[in-house]
């Protein structure tokens, strides 16, 4: 693996819940320029790995870096600004908040006007243009002025993805963004955050995600958990030629998945 | 004005009619011309819900049966009198209330207020409004250097600490020389301490220095004394003074009982008068200094106008009044009498507000607990009404043995002085109890 | 020593009557998430009608000695008010706390003024009636001997609920229901009918304490409101939604009222407050709670 | 168990609707017109009454901050009005300064001293425990108020001279001419800047993340908001809006007593809120109005007012949870649809 720009690292972190282990020495390493998705059964310790690695749970062993930086529990509001952003897998919304409302909550954390509170948040220029922009990426454009409150499912899930690509991070932590879209237009979904993360700058993405159809089309490497332990990290033409980790990942006798 | 306003002042006008019995009809005495029909209007605030709605209650009752007296013989200066009554609550609530009879109801006149607070409230409030004000109750005497010092239109009632300082007098008199131990549980507001602490000093001025074995303050309308009669039993006083006056004295007797402190403990209460008719003997132990400030009911050397008066309120509430109802009756007669002289002086135009507050001081009043007049400084001088408790009457409730009384000319802080400097100098006449063997204490 | 004694009884007194405020007001939190403003002023009405009631009785010549009997039927049939009020509040149920608190700090507004619409404004009372059991004199401590039969009641009223929450079978559903109610639903159980019987309960035990208590205190407009605070102090340091928190709470703001009034009395009630606030800060579920914060 | 009071449709309409922002604005103006107009037309006493609407109006706009915007409701409020009728009261008595301006400073001060310790710590919990904590501190504060006698005159409070406005001193006026005059225009003057502060406040990024904060405190953590940062925040203005509330109060009643900080009158704020409409910026300043004319009005009928206002009550919590400005919301909004379409 080229090491030019190495942004999240996890050293050896495992998480105990009393003599559950959700996580058992694991390493993970992304650099710029990396899709990677994390794949395994449920209950494997994807969405822990996720919880540990932006500082919303303490790792019990290891070590979290950031661009350098150790973010172990550092806490999810402190890495929002600092460009590690994640979206969750049932919608999390604002219920009483408009799609413009919620965005502009990233866009003000992201602008440092956090503690501002005389500005006029709406006629703020640079708050108007980013939310302009991360809904135009979104498609999100006509239900601006629209309560999360009265979106469909899927129209929410993307809202929950939109505010946290409006941090402008610089990874971006996805626990299948897709779930509960119709398979037709599950592709276009991870079009729209593939050209939204080119926009807005973002360099990395983690993918937590189930339907392996679009893990082996959009990622650059891939991890399998099983049991809290990384089971393979291996780039995706290796992984998918790899028949003992295919097997585990997607069950026995599974139709031979070509890759494109 | 608006509809309920109206409908207020219609029923205000037939209570107080019903109240007074037969309206005599003696025709139309010769009314000045000025008089012409328009009422005079008297605003009344009292306490109505709460621990010190019996008290409260006694002084409108009063003043209702005074002004149908009052109305029967021609009212004031020829013209009838009418009452508008609001309740008395909270600070803010109350001066609201206070603008709104004077705004709205256009009264002539306020009388009431019992809470110090209240009083405190109302005392600049009067003199900004030009509203002649008579204070029922609520000032203390170490409370008036806070309050406008030479107020010109409001008028305040008898010192609260009088009753102390007459009642420790008594203490100090009957047991001066056997006091050791003595406990307080007073009500936790100005007036409890400053009682309490009247009566410290009256003992020391007399050379008695007792230790205070429990220093209690119960917060108004607590009931539930179970915690302070226990701790009473413990400390073991051989006296306990009590400043309490509301619902609460009662309860506090009646625990105290059950608990055997009557029988081996002085009780010294300086308004206990005030529940007398709650103080049943079951619990009241006789030989009790029981203090009945301005007005005793069954004052044998009473006056017919009392006599009258205690006549048509226990036929009527089938209760008997206490001395709240003489302070609302002794402010209407001097108003009465205030408006009636400067009448005089000036006879075919109505008094002015500043012309009446001016005319008030220095009338002697006749009122239910005998002669009283206004001093200048606004503060009256009445008689006061004190004694040991008896069960030798046919009530079940104790009444007194032997009527004490004193003039407040005598035990009332002078215009001049300070109040904690003339109680030190004031030369009480009074000799410290010997002690008389040992203390047989009849049993109730 | 005595005087040790004499404190330490009334404090446990002064928690009995405690008790019998906060045990219908656990009850209904526990099992419903209602926080009832109103019990104050239930227990208030539960005494009104039991000094209206044996009043009525006595003059009527009913022996003395059975004026308890009395305040127990007074406290029953009071207690029925909860029906009609759980179908008020049972508009609120699926609202946030917001509204809950709101309906019943509205039931406080309309019970002090229906109290002085029938029963008038002076504080009422039965005078003295508890003398007619005498007092009891033990090592030097007298107490009326009515005290001590309330500590009773008090203590049986804790047994009979822990065994019925946790022996009976009606009891087995309320808890069944506190813990969740949509699986409380999927089981069968009827929560509407649950909640009516839980509501009613819960408001018979404060009638039921307030006409027991009655003889001993007096009966004032200000009661509920008053009664409010310190019903919350014993429940926050209990725990919020558990008998066993109301129990140990009671205890604990009882006795230390009491001590508090001996050893040093200006700061008796600032005492209370000064352990709610440690407690909410230290462990805001109390000592026995639940809930979580 | 974060309780926000998401469930009800929370209407508090975006700021960005620039066709509402007309009609707000013709709301303003008239409001404005009205209350200055006031003194001439209204009889004295009605216009006595509306010091204190004023001094709720203020206290209220505080308190919607926390209770509409941050989805925390305080069971005890009523302790920051009487913190600042007392700093008045204290600030007259010990220095004999009776400046109002200094009032409000003292006022302002002391508030802060008190609300910042407390909002750090109740900025931890919401919903039922949020409540009973600030009950209790106000019931502290109460107790203090009436136990510390020498401190703070026990039952009967301290008296609050009548300060001067301005340095102005208005020696010859009755108490009714001050109060409907120079001191009626002040408050209006003091409301209008407070509610224009708190409008920028609730409209500024500070305001967005609070409402984040209310509707999902998880979501908002990730998108960078500091929530018990801005819920302390909340906390400390409203109390400082409770404080100036309470100077204005002491001044009319001319008397700082306990009585102010009674758990009772925290639920009243609670009522006014609610009836007025807590989604609404202006609806508390609606609910402060309305109950305080509901009152004065029952309470001239009959003596048991209180029976009648508790009735309201249950009605507004059952049938209009919006209250009266959720009330109009919904009315202009069935006449708007139903003439579009």
């Amino acid at each position: 693996m080229q090491r030019e720009k190495m942004l999240l690292r996890a050293v050896n972190i495992s998480r105990h819940y009393g003599d559950f282990r959700a996580l058992e020495h694991v390493d993970l390493s992304l650099s710029t320029g990396e899709f990677v998705s994390v794949v395994g059964p449920n209950g494997a310790g994807k969405s822990t790995l996720v919880n540990v690695l932006t500082g919303l749970h303490q790792p019990t062993t290891g070590r979290v870096y950031f661009r350098g930086d150790d973010i172990a529990g550092v806490g999810a509001v402190e890495l929002a600004t600092c460009g590690l952003a994640r979206a969750f897998q049932l919608a999390n919304v604002f219920l009483d908040l408009t799609v413009r409302q919620t965005i502009a909550v990233s866009a003000s954390s992201y602008l440092k006007l956090r503690r501002s509170a005389f500005v006029n948040l709406m006629g703020h220029g640079e708050v108007d243009g980013i939310v302009r922009r991360v809904a135009q990426a979104f498609e999100l454009t006509p239900w601006l002025d629209v309560k999360a409150r009265a979106l469909p499912h899927g129209r929410r899930k993307l809202l929950d993805v939109a505010s946290a690509f409006a941090l402008h991070p610089k990874v971006i932590l996805l626990d299948e963004p897709t779930a509960g879209v119709s398979t037709a237009d599950k592709h276009g979904v991870m079009e729209t955050l593939l050209s939204a993360s080119k926009t807005l700058g973002v360099e990395a993405i983690v993918l937590v995600e189930h339907d392996m159809d679009l893990v082996s089309r959009y990622s650059t490497r891939i991890i399998a958990m099983q049991a809290g332990k990384k089971i393979a990290d291996l780039p995706r033409d290796e992984f998918f030629q790899n028949e003992e980790v295919v097997s585990i990942v997607i069950g026995k006798g599974a139709a031979n998945v070509s890759c494109a | 004005m608006s509809r309920s306003i109206i409908s207020t002042k219609r029923r205000q006008i037939l209570k107080t009619l019903g109240a007074g019995g037969a309206l005599s009809a003696t025709g139309l005495l010769s009314i000045p011309a000025y008089a012409k029909n328009k009422p005079l209007r008297i605003g009344i605030l009292a306490p109505r819900t709460g621990v010190a709605a019996t008290i409260g209650e006694c002084g409108i009752r009063a003043v209702e049966w005074g002004v149908a007296r009052l109305n029967a013989q021609g009212g004031i200066g020829g013209r009838k009198v009418e009452l508008v009554i609001q309740e008395e609550t909270s600070p803010k609530e109350t001066i609201d209330r206070y603008r709104k009879l004077i705004l709205q109801d256009q009264v002539d006149t306020i009388h009431g207020v019992m809470s110090s607070g209240v009083s405190l409230a109302l005392a600049p409030l009067a003199e900004q409004s030009k509203t002649v004000t008579m204070l029922w109750d609520g000032t203390t005497q170490d409370g008036v250097k806070e309050m406008v010092p030479y107020p010109k239109y409001l008028f305040k009632a008898a010192g609260n600490e009088v009753d102390a300082v007459m009642a420790s007098l008594q203490a100090v008199k009957l047991y001066g020389g056997q006091i050791k131990n003595i406990a307080g549980v007073n009500v936790d507001y100005t007036y409890g301490r400053t009682t309490w602490t009247t009566f410290l000093a009256i003992l020391k001025k007399f050379g008695i220095e007792p230790n205070i074995v429990s220093e209690q303050w119960v917060k108004i309308g607590t009931m539930d004394l179970t915690s302070n009669i226990a701790v009473l039993k413990a400390a073991k006083p051989d006296l306990i003074f009590s400043s309490m006056f509301f619902a609460d004295l009662p309860i506090f007797m009646q625990q105290a009982h059950n608990a055997g402190l009557t029988e081996n403990a002085k009780f010294v209460l300086p308004v206990g008068g005030v529940q007398q008719t709650a103080l049943k003997k079951q619990f009241t132990p006789e030989g009790l200094i029981l203090g009945h400030s301005t007005f005793y009911f069954d004052d044998k050397e009473g006056s017919q106008l009392q006599k009258e008066f205690v006549k048509w309120y226990v036929d009527k509430y089938k209760e008997h009044p206490h001395f709240e109802a003489e302070r609302a009756y002794f402010c209407l007669a001097m108003y009465k009498a205030g408006v009636e002289k400067a009448l005089s002086a000036k006879p075919n135009a109505w008094p002015s507000s500043s012309e009446v507050a001016q005319a008030i001081p220095g009338n002697k009043v006749e009122s239910l607990g005998g002669i009283g007049y206004m001093r200048p400084d606004h503060i009256p001088n009445q008689t006061f009404y004190q004694g040991l408790s008896t069960h030798k009457n046919d009530y079940d409730f104790v009444t007194l043995g032997s009527v004490n009384k004193m003039s407040a000319e005598i035990i009332q802080k002078p215009a001049e002085l300070e109040y904690w400097d003339w109680l030190d100098k004031a030369d009480f006449k009074v000799e410290v109890g010997r002690p008389k063997g040992s203390f047989v204490q009849k049993k109730g | 020593m005595s005087s040790i004694l004499n404190i330490l009884l009334a404090g446990v007194f002064h928690a009995a009557t405690l008790f019998l405020v906060t045990a219908g007001l656990q009850l209904i939190f526990g099992v419903q998430r209602i926080l009832n403003l109103a019990c104050g002023s239930i227990y208030a009405l539960g005494a009104y009608v039991g000094i209206t009631l044996t009043t009525w009785a006595l003059a009527n010549g009913l022996p003395p000695y059975l004026f308890p009997l009395v305040l127990l039927v007074a406290g029953l049939v009071s207690g029925l008010i909860g029906i009609p009020l759980e179908r008020l509040i049972r508009s609120v149920y699926r609202r946030p706390e917001a509204f809950q608190l709101l309906l019943t700090f509205s039931l406080i507004l309309i019970f002090q003024d229906v109290i002085w619409f029938f029963w008038g404004a002076e504080p009422q009372q039965l005078s003295n009636l508890t003398m007619t059991y005498g007092t009891i004199s033990v090592m030097g401590v007298t107490m009326p001997t009515y005290n001590i039969m309330l500590i009773a009641v008090a203590v049986l009223f804790a047994i009979g609920l822990n065994y019925y929450l946790n022996a009976t079978r009606s009891g087995k559903i309320l808890r069944a229901t506190a813990e969740n109610h949509e699986t409380g639903a999927a089981m069968a159980i009827d929560v509407k009918r649950v909640y009516v019987w839980v509501f009613t309960l819960g408001t018979t035990l404060g009638t039921l304490g307030g006409a027991l208590v009655i003889p001993t205190t007096a009966a004032t407009l200000q009661m509920g409101v008053e009664l409010v605070v310190e019903a919350f102090a014993v429940i926050v340091l209990g725990g919020l939604g558990s008998m066993k928190g109301a129990i140990v709470g009671a205890l604990i703001v009882g006795v230390i009222r009491a001590i508090a009034l001996f050893v040093y009395p200006e700061v008796e009630v600032l005492a209370i407050y000064a352990i709610v606030l440690a407690v909410l800060i230290w462990k805001p579920s109390g000592l026995y709670g639940k809930v979580e914060a | 168990m974060n309780t926000s009071i998401t469930t009800i449709d929370n209407s508090v309409k975006s700021p960005v609707q620039s066709r509402k922002g007309i009609g707000g604005k013709i709301v303003l103006i008239s409001f404005i017109v009205a209350f200055a107009l006031a003194p001439q037309v209204i009889g004295h006493y009605y216009i006595t009454l509306l010091i204190p609407f004023f001094a709720y109006a203020i206290t209220l706009l505080g308190f919607n901050l926390l209770f509409g915007y941050g989805g925390l409701l305080s069971f005890g409020h009523a302790l920051f009005v009487a913190v600042g009728a007392y700093a008045a009261a204290t600030l007259a008595l010990n220095t004999g300064m009776v400046s109002f301006e200094l009032m409000l400073c003292a006022a302002v001060g002391a508030a802060l001293i008190i609300a910042t310790p407390i909002a750090i710590l109740a900025s931890r919990y919401t919903g039922i425990f949020f409540g009973m904590l600030t009950l209790a501190f106000g019931m502290l504060f109460y107790t203090f108020l009436n136990k510390f006698y020498d401190i703070t005159g026990g039952d009967g409070g301290l008296m609050l001279p009548r300060p001067t406005l301005l340095g102005v001193n208005f020696e010859s006026a009755n108490n009714f001419e001050f109060l409907a005059g120079p001191f009626y225009y002040y408050c209006l003057v003091l409301v209008l800047l407070l509610g224009w502060i708190m409008w920028r406040v609730v409209h500024s990024p500070y305001g967005l993340h609070l409402m984040a904060s209310r509707d999902n405190a998880v979501k908002a953590t990730y998108l960078g908001v500091k929530v018990r940062e801005v819920r302390a925040i909340a906390f400390i203005v409203s109390a400082l809006y409770g404080a100036i509330g309470g100077v204005i109060l002491g001044v009319n009643t001319g008397l700082a007593d306990p009585e102010l900080a009674y758990w009772v009158n925290s639920g009243y704020l609670v009522f006014m809120t609610v009836l007025g409409g807590y989604h609404e910026f202006i609806g508390p300043v609606i609910g402060a109005l309305v109950f305080i004319l509901l009152q004065d009005e029952l309470s001239t009928v009959t003596q048991h007012w209180r029976f009648f206002l508790g009735v309201v009550l249950a009605v507004l919590v059952i049938a209009l949870p919006g209250g009266i400005s959720g009330g109009f919301r919904s009315a202009i909004h069935r006449v708007r649809t139903k003439g579009a379409r």
